[in-house]
């Protein structure tokens, strides 16, 4: 009885001891990031590498929760009204940069400013373009930047007028394209504010060090409104372009979080890292683009032909060794505003496989293409394992129907340079949405805009055109009614994936690795997964 | 007329003589490098095992069940099953490994003689020039030769990526069109100290050309450290080939070569070992056995150990 | 008791062609302050004869027979052994002094280090030593080109310098191993002069190696001439030149054109003798 | 001296400038621009970036530009990293790369030279063998397999070192990365070592130092090492650009910082100004090394000296 | 001997060199190795230069016959002036004026055949010949040098030294030259062979009336061979006359100094010499 009872208080005097010595020690998280980070600017930025510092140190007038829903950040509350054109925000009481300074309604009308601003060049600001006049701005067209549709009502109150119904609006605005930028520090040193000796934050962290090529170093936020929640002190973001090193390292304990892993050791980690996989299908489409300018590739048949012939249920789980999920269709599973919309299925989603190549064969073969006269093809991809894989796995499969597969690989500014000017017959690409909406990929199959007497087809590479197509999407853009606005919506994804606008192949699939330490760490299908949320023990 | 100077007479006599002479067949540097070479083990097993794998390569594809690009569904990244007929596994596309390693060693062969032969003949006829002409020619050449040394390496070979990416062989003629800077300057050097020698001064004069020097007396004396460093090129090359393959700048799929079997081989050591280990052991063998070639080929034609 | 006793020398070198015997039974003996040339054309394993004594012979070469120097057998010693012996007993002077000579290092510093290792001088003493020396050797200047590089010399002066090297523990048997052939003419005779003049200075025993029968004429006591690695024929000098008896050394004396006698035409030598040794 | 050095400074600015001309047009030549990513921009943005980035000017009138520029010290800006000048990602880089390949260079070059003299002065004896063997397989592994190598076994499997990364400088976190620069050219450098003190160790003035009775030592120490040195002193230059060539994948693997990999990743990016002031650092680098290295060799050698 | 004409008349030749002055990085200076010489030889003739190594005997021949470039002088060939004819008049003169040198080894291309050696001149100034023809003159030159036929297909390495300076005067003579020059010729040569290669000289001088300008740093060589000698010293002549009184009765210290230095194998003779020359440096010093 003795016995129990020291054994009782000195187990609960270590439980202290270890309690106080885990609250002293400052919680450091080390990320696994991938590439180097081309800018913290959020007007500069680009990729979900750098989403992740940016989304720790700054937020917008919303911002995500752990499963990356919308959810009120510096603005408490709003308002929208009827017509869905006019969102009225008002900002937290107290709110506040991390030099003190006070933030004001103001810096958001600066920030969208900036955004627009030719000068700035900010690769993404065309996501916010439902906003008034952004457009515009950008192009050059509107100069006064008091048209943007972006008010500081008051100290408090910031008013967006956009240019039709967006029911994503909200969503949008956890982009950081919409972030604050500190105008008062931007007034005094420009481009050099993202500097460590500059940079002020508004969100739960501060950039304190950054070595390029290495590390970011962010800390905790003490003027962040929620800061009382936040668990971890220290945040490092390294830079790590090597998968299988990253691995390696996340081993040997360097890492506490991979965004990304090597896809051969998918099925190693599951099995010898148990629980530490957070493998979820998130809110990304792998497909290839056919050159519907080309023929014999402007022929429907020949596009359904080649669709069939892909065996989608082997390159997810053995090409790929990762399972990502066949993909029929041109918006992903779970995106929202889509509600009521079944997911899209060809008519011959119920033949076998082996029923799909036999039908695939017989139309190529009604158009003279057979094994001995085959169809002769070139299929450019970018560099990458996977995407040579799933190519070379794909041709394979081509094979049978009587196309003769060339392969040829580039560099990603060569093959995006090559699909952008039409200079191929059937190419992979890639979308990663930003941010959940089903226009966000139908988007991409729109027609091109003739502009000083070319076309530009934008991110429409394969060149996809349907006026039917185009006047459901165009229709949808000004619908306020959800509901209805996914029915046209849908309607258009079947017209276009019916006439295989292009060839979907699989949905993404979130590859973070996370150690047991950490925990608040929710899959979700945007794949951002802020620190604010997470908590690690020692 | 044939009997005045007689010489028909003296002619018919000696081609009756050079019909009946029988002189034997000198032995040549080559023949005694040669000889000298078998008396190196270390050279001799390296030929062997050279050209063991050679063969290997060119003739082993024959004798497999699957070629290096056919896809079997049923086993994609499995460990070697002879009943399938996967000697040596399968990669994560279901391709035979062993099919792959036959086909990449092929084409590393290829493309390092390809490379290596473009560089011996741009760096040989460059580096005999410029150091035959001396002077002026010379300092402008090697300049020009400089500049190059300073200019990263990489890209170039993008930019010939770009022009020639589809084929391996037209890629790494490209290489070693940019390989020859160490070999223009070797040569030059010998061409320097063998343009002193007497036989040189002997041809100039016997009036010979500038050309017929450089191309009948230079040149030929140059095989020794040619040969050498051309052996010692091939694994420079390879490895080259291997760098450019963990860049992505490799060669083309379905075809492959040893570096691009490698360096997808070896994020997957511990999962898929089969992967590494074969092409490992082909590429690391065949580049040791070549450096041993080459430093027995030293040895034998290396005139001061005579 | 004789300073230097050489018996059944042989040295044989395995070469990628089979074993090539350079030295057959080459037997002599060399009194205190002696002299002996060994004279032989390109090929008659005077040379080598001569670094096996020294265990200086090439990394394929072999000796066998007996070499007793001052009591001791010295053949094929171990090198820690015959390093006693080297410089500091038996000097020796090669027939290149281009390249034998170390072109990194000063002279001062290629002479000292002999004596500050046999002798255990200090360097200041050394150098003082090796100054004397150069002077003896008629270097002009000698304190100050002590400290030169081999090569601000002329062929002549690095002569003298290996000379002054191989003399400066005073050793007493000197092999001078084709010491003038690399020389001109003029500068051959002064060497050759010197070389005489030293040995009656320090009572040196010498050993000339030369395949010029002129220079031996007026040098050595003694002549050994040798071909195809053996010893043709041991005797005086001067008996030797009088009335040379084997036919070899009779072929070769005709065969030199002479300042002092006019002959219409060379006469050659003739290799008939040795059509009964090679059978034998 | 002074006047030597500055002529050869003088010599190498001709060089350097038809280098950077020829590497500024070379990469506009090559397809693809530095804003084709997987996305498509709006024209009116990538108007504005082109113009941000003087893109839009003639290219002789860029090239003019960036030479004027450069002529007043200004890299000009990377046009994928925003947030830092092209001048200041090298200036943070650069410390990095040059500890990492000094570091290298210095224990390559001592390991090589020690090891390439052992195997020489035992010449075909076991040691001579085994040091060869070695030597090999430092030569013929591809760096980046012994760099993932290396990391598997010392980093995950033994967690003697850490696998990747760089804090601070510490001494643990080289240790990886050092050793498979080290290792090629070590390699390189025995080879070369081995082969020239053989060669040393049979000339006559070696003969002239045993006759004289010295201990091998002393020989080796004093006699064959400087000319021994001399054929690997001149391999230095081209071996410190092999260094620095296989840095960039070493910082890569073990995600180090510094300008290695810039390099590739600039040049795929079509990160014109970074790719071009990586080059030029690194010409700068080279070009100073083989400068220092004839001056090396004329102290080493002194027919050099004086002639 | 005045009233024939000279076959070669060599007036005034100077050959400058420009060295590194020395120093670290110094410039450079002007070494004159040759100070205008000037010398006629006749038909038939052998005319011998002696001198020192550096002494520029080497650099006069080459000057002469253009295989350099003197700085100043004139050398005319049978009325032409060397020093002004066009590349292609110099090649035909090659065929007249041959070489042969010091080293027997080096001067033969390791890589080719004594044939292919032997008969490369032909190929350069007889290319219309067939190749029986040519390899019939090849031979029958071997033979005429004391080489056999069979010899034909081997290569240098296997040759002794004095083989292999028969097969430089075969590649000499092929062209049925006017002029030979022979620089150090037989220097490199063994005692024993040396005397042979000069007796075949001599005996191919007498057969086919070619000069010969023989280089040598022996005089007793020199003597032996030439009628006329030139002796050379530090790139000036010092003396000229005929061999034989030269060599008798030499009038400049240096030709005395030279002459005294020749071993001769007679041991009296050599104590007597040797005495003499401990005069003469006394007397210098």
């Amino acid at each position: 009885m003795k016995l129990t009872q020291t054994l009782t208080a000195a187990l609960t005097a270590s439980a202290i001891a270890l309690l106080m010595s885990s609250t002293a020690m400052a919680a450091t998280l080390n990320m696994m990031n991938g590439s180097e980070p081309g800018s913290i600017d959020p007007h500069q930025a680009s990729g979900d590498w750098e989403n992740r510092i940016i989304g720790d140190y700054m937020e917008g007038l919303m911002t995500e929760d752990a499963n990356a829903e919308a959810i009120p950040g510096q603005a408490e509350s709003h308002t929208i009204s009827d017509d869905g054109l006019v969102y009225t925000f008002t900002l937290r009481d107290g709110i506040q940069w991390s030099d003190g300074v006070p933030v004001t309604a103001e810096d958001f009308v600066f920030a969208f400013q900036r955004l627009f601003d030719p000068k700035t060049a900010s690769d993404y600001a065309y996501l916010q373009f439902p906003i008034v006049n952004a457009s515009e701005i950008a192009e050059g067209t509107v100069t006064d930047f008091s048209e943007l549709g972006v008010k500081a009502l008051d100290d408090k109150t910031v008013e967006i007028t956009l240019e039709g119904p967006t029911p994503f609006f909200l969503q949008a605005l956890t982009h950081y394209t919409s972030y604050p930028v500190p105008k008062h520090v931007i007034d005094k040193v420009g481009a050099q504010w993202t500097q460590v000796a500059n940079i002020v934050s508004n969100g739960p962290y501060t950039p304190t060090e950054w070595v390029p090529g290495s590390y970011i170093k962010s800390v905790k936020s003490a003027t962040y409104w929620d800061a009382a929640n936040v668990q971890i002190d220290e945040v490092n973001y390294f830079v790590q372009d090597d998968l299988s090193a990253a691995l390696s390292r996340y081993r040997a304990g360097e890492y506490d979080i991979l965004v990304d892993i090597p896809s051969d050791q998918a099925e190693w980690i599951k099995t010898n890292l148990p629980g530490q996989d957070y493998f979820g299908a998130f809110l990304g489409i792998y497909y290839y683009v056919i050159n519907q300018e080309k023929p014999p590739f402007d022929n429907v048949d020949v596009r359904k032909a080649l669709s069939m012939a892909i065996n989608r249920d082997v390159i997810g789980p053995d090409v790929l060794g990762t399972g990502e999920l066949p993909l029929y269709g041109w918006v992903p599973e779970g995106t929202a505003n889509y509600e009521g919309v079944p997911l899209y299925q060809p008519e011959w989603i119920g033949l076998s496989y082996e029923e799909r190549v036999a039908e695939a064969k017989t139309i190529m073969e009604g158009l003279g293409y057979t094994s001995s006269t085959p169809l002769t093809l070139q299929l450019k991809y970018n560099t990458n394992d996977n995407h040579q894989r799933i190519a070379v796995a794909i041709s394979s499969m081509w094979e049978q129907i009587g196309v003769k597969v060339e392969l040829f690989n580039s560099e990603t500014a060569v093959h995006y340079d090559a699909l952008r000017a039409g200079d191929f017959e059937v190419g992979r690409a890639g979308w990663l949405l930003d941010y959940s909406d089903p226009s966000n990929t139908l988007d991409l199959l729109r027609q091109g805009i003739e502009q000083d007497g070319t076309t530009n087809w934008g991110n429409n590479y394969g060149r996809y055109s349907n006026d039917e197509f185009e006047a459901l999407v165009d229709k949808a853009t000004t619908e306020v009614d959800l509901a209805a606005r996914a029915k046209l919506l849908g309607a258009a994804e079947k017209i276009a994936m019916d006439e295989y606008a292009a060839i979907p192949i699989y949905n993404y699939i979130a590859q973070n690795v996370v150690a047991p330490s950490v925990t608040g760490f929710v899959n979700n299908a945007s794949d951002i997964h802020r620190t604010r949320w997470l908590t690690k023990t020692e | 007329m044939a009997g005045l100077t007689g010489k028909d007479a003296v002619l018919t006599e000696y081609a009756r003589k050079l019909e009946t002479l029988d002189a034997p067949k000198g032995r040549s540097l080559t023949q005694d490098a040669t000889r000298r070479m078998v008396r190196n083990k270390a050279a001799v097993v390296s030929v062997g095992v050279v050209l063991f794998i050679i063969l290997f390569a060119f003739l082993g594809p024959y004798f497999l069940p699957w070629t290096y690009d056919k896809i079997d569904w049923s086993g994609i990244r499995k460990p070697p099953n002879f009943e399938a007929g996967h000697f040596a596994g399968t990669d994560q596309n279901g391709r035979d490994m062993l099919a792959r390693i036959m086909q990449g060693t092929q084409m590393s062969l290829i493309v390092a003689m390809v490379a290596t032969m473009v560089s011996v003949v741009i760096g040989v006829v460059y580096g005999a020039v410029a150091g035959y002409f001396g002077g002026r020619v010379d300092a402008v050449m090697m300049r020009f030769v400089d500049i190059m040394y300073a200019l990263p390496y990489i890209l170039f070979v993008i930019i010939l990526v770009v022009i020639f990416g589809r084929n391996p062989v037209l890629l790494f003629v490209g290489i070693g069109c940019l390989e020859w800077l160490t070999m223009a300057r070797i040569v030059r050097g010998q061409t320097l100290s063998i343009k002193e020698r007497e036989f040189v001064e002997a041809a100039r004069a016997s009036g010979a050309s500038s050309w017929a020097i450089i191309f009948r007396h230079i040149v030929p004396n140059l095989s020794g450290p040619v040969v050498i460093y051309a052996t010692l090129t091939i694994p420079e090359i390879i490895l080259t080939e291997s760098f450019l393959s963990y860049l992505g700048l490799g060669v083309q799929e379905p075809q492959t070569s040893l570096g691009t079997l490698i360096s997808f081989g070896a994020p997957v050591a511990e999962t898929l070992p089969w992967m590494l280990i074969g092409p490992a052991v082909v590429l690391v063998s065949l580049l040791l056995c070549l450096t041993y070639i080459g430093d027995g080929l030293r040895d034998a034609l290396d005139p001061k150990d005579r | 008791m004789a300073l230097l006793e050489v018996k059944n020398l042989k040295v044989d070198f395995e070469t990628t062609d089979g074993v090539v015997h350079a030295v057959r039974d080459l037997s002599y003996s060399l009194e205190k302050g002696g002299t002996i040339a060994i004279v032989g054309e390109s090929g008659s394993g005077k040379t080598q004869g001569a670094f096996a004594l020294l265990g200086l012979l090439p990394r394929n070469g072999k000796a066998s027979g007996s070499v007793i120097f001052d009591g001791h057998e010295i053949l094929n010693l171990p090198t820690r052994q015959m390093n006693r012996y080297r410089a500091e007993r038996i000097g020796i002077i090669f027939q290149d002094p281009m390249t034998s000579l170390n072109p990194y290092l000063r002279i001062s510093r290629q002479m000292t280090e002999v004596l500050e290792h046999h002798r255990g001088m200090s360097h200041s003493a050394a150098l003082a030593e090796s100054v004397r020396f150069l002077d003896a050797v008629r270097i002009p200047d000698a304190a100050n080109r002590v400290r030169m590089y081999p090569h601000e010399f002329s062929g002549g002066m690095r002569q003298r310098v290996m000379i002054a090297m191989a003399l400066l523990c005073q050793p007493e048997l000197l092999i001078a191993d084709e010491p003038t052939t690399a020389l001109d003419v003029t500068v051959q005779a002064e060497i050759i002069d010197l070389l005489v003049d030293l040995q009656e200075d320090f009572g040196t025993a010498i050993i000339l190696i030369t395949h010029d029968l002129g220079i031996v004429a007026g040098t050595c006591e003694d002549t050994l001439v040798m071909f195809g690695g053996q010893v043709m024929e041991h005797r005086k000098t001067l008996d030797l030149f009088a009335n040379p008896q084997h036919p070899y050394t009779q072929g070769l004396m005709a065969a030199i054109p002479r300042l002092d006698k006019k002959v219409d035409r060379l006469s050659t030598v003739s290799y008939e003798f040795m059509v009964g040794e090679r059978q034998a | 001296m002074f006047g030597y050095v500055s002529r050869r400074v003088l010599s190498a600015i001709p060089i350097a400038l038809i280098a950077v001309t020829a590497c500024f047009f070379i990469l506009r030549l090559a397809p693809g621009g530095p804003f084709d990513g997987e996305r498509a921009l709006p024209p009116a943005t990538l108007a504005n970036l082109r113009a941000h980035y003087n893109l839009d000017l003639p290219l002789i009138q860029q090239y003019l530009l960036y030479v004027w520029r450069l002529l007043h010290g200004d890299f000009g800006p990377s046009m994928v990293y925003n947030d830092f000048t092209v001048a200041q990602m090298l200036w943070i880089g650069l410390p990095f790369t040059l500890m990492l390949g000094f570091t290298a260079f210095v224990i390559g070059t001592i390991v090589g030279l020690v090891a390439g003299a052992l195997s020489a002065v035992n010449q075909n004896k076991w040691p001579d063998y085994v040091l060869v063997m070695l030597v090999m397989v430092g030569l013929v592994v591809p760096n980046f397999l012994m760099a993932a190598i290396l990391q598997l076994v010392f980093g995950v499997y033994l967690n003697w070192f850490p696998a990747g990364g760089w804090q601070n400088g510490s001494l643990a976190h080289l240790v990886l990365p050092v050793t498979v620069l080290v290792l090629p050219h070590a390699g390189r450098t025995a080879r070369l070592m081995r082969g020239s003190m053989i060669e040393v160790l049979g000339t006559n003035y070696i003969r002239t130092a045993k006759a004289k009775g010295l201990g091998q030592r002393l020989i080796l120490a004093r006699h064959a090492i400087k000319p021994a040195l001399l054929p690997v002193v001149s391999y230095l230059g081209p071996g410190l650009s092999y260094l620095l060539t296989g840095s960039l994948i070493v910082e890569q693997v073990f995600a180090l910082p510094g300008i290695g990999k810039y390099f590739i990743s600039a040049a795929l990016n079509r990160d014109y100004g970074l790719v071009l002031g990586t080059t030029i650092l690194y010409m700068v680098i080279i070009l100073a090394v083989n400068l220092l290295v004839d001056i090396l060799y004329a102290w080493l050698d002194p027919k050099v000296r004086y002639h | 001997m005045s009233e024939r004409e000279p076959i070669l008349k060599v007036r005034d030749i100077s050959v400058d060199f420009s060295i590194p002055a020395g120093g670290l990085f110094g410039g450079r200076k002007v070494l004159r190795a040759v100070k205008n010489v000037s010398f006629d030889l006749y038909q038939g003739e052998t005319l011998g230069i002696v001198g020192e190594s550096g002494c520029g005997k080497s650099t006069l021949s080459r000057a002469v016959i253009r295989m350099l470039e003197p700085t100043s002088g004139q050398s005319i060939w049978m009325g032409h002036d060397i020093q002004k004819m066009s590349v292609k008049e110099l090649v035909a003169l090659r065929k007249d004026i041959q070489m042969i040198f010091q080293d027997p080894l080096a001067s033969l291309n390791p890589r080719m055949t004594a044939g292919a050696i032997i008969g490369e001149p032909l190929l350069i100034h007889y290319s219309e010949i067939g190749k029986v023809e040519r390899l019939a003159r090849v031979i029958a030159m071997m033979e005429k040098v004391g080489l056999t036929a069979d010899m034909i297909n081997r290569y240098p390495h296997e040759f002794s030294g004095g083989q292999c300076q028969r097969i430089g005067i075969a590649r000499a003579l092929i062209t049925n030259p006017k002029l030979i020059v022979c620089d150090e010729a037989v220097s490199a040569l063994d005692v024993s062979i040396r005397a042979q290669v000069i007796n075949l000289l001599m005996d191919l001088q007498k057969e086919l009336g070619i000069s010969l300008l023989f280089i040598s740093h022996d005089i007793a060589v020199v003597r032996h061979i030439a009628q006329r000698v030139m002796v050379l010293y530090f790139g000036e002549v010092v003396e000229m006359g005929d061999a034989e009184q030269v060599v008798m009765d030499p009038q400049h210290d240096y030709t005395k100094k030279l002459i005294a230095s020749v071993p001769v194998p007679d041991p009296k003779v050599e104590m007597e010499r040797r005495e003499l020359r401990r005069r003469l440096r006394k007397a210098a010093a």
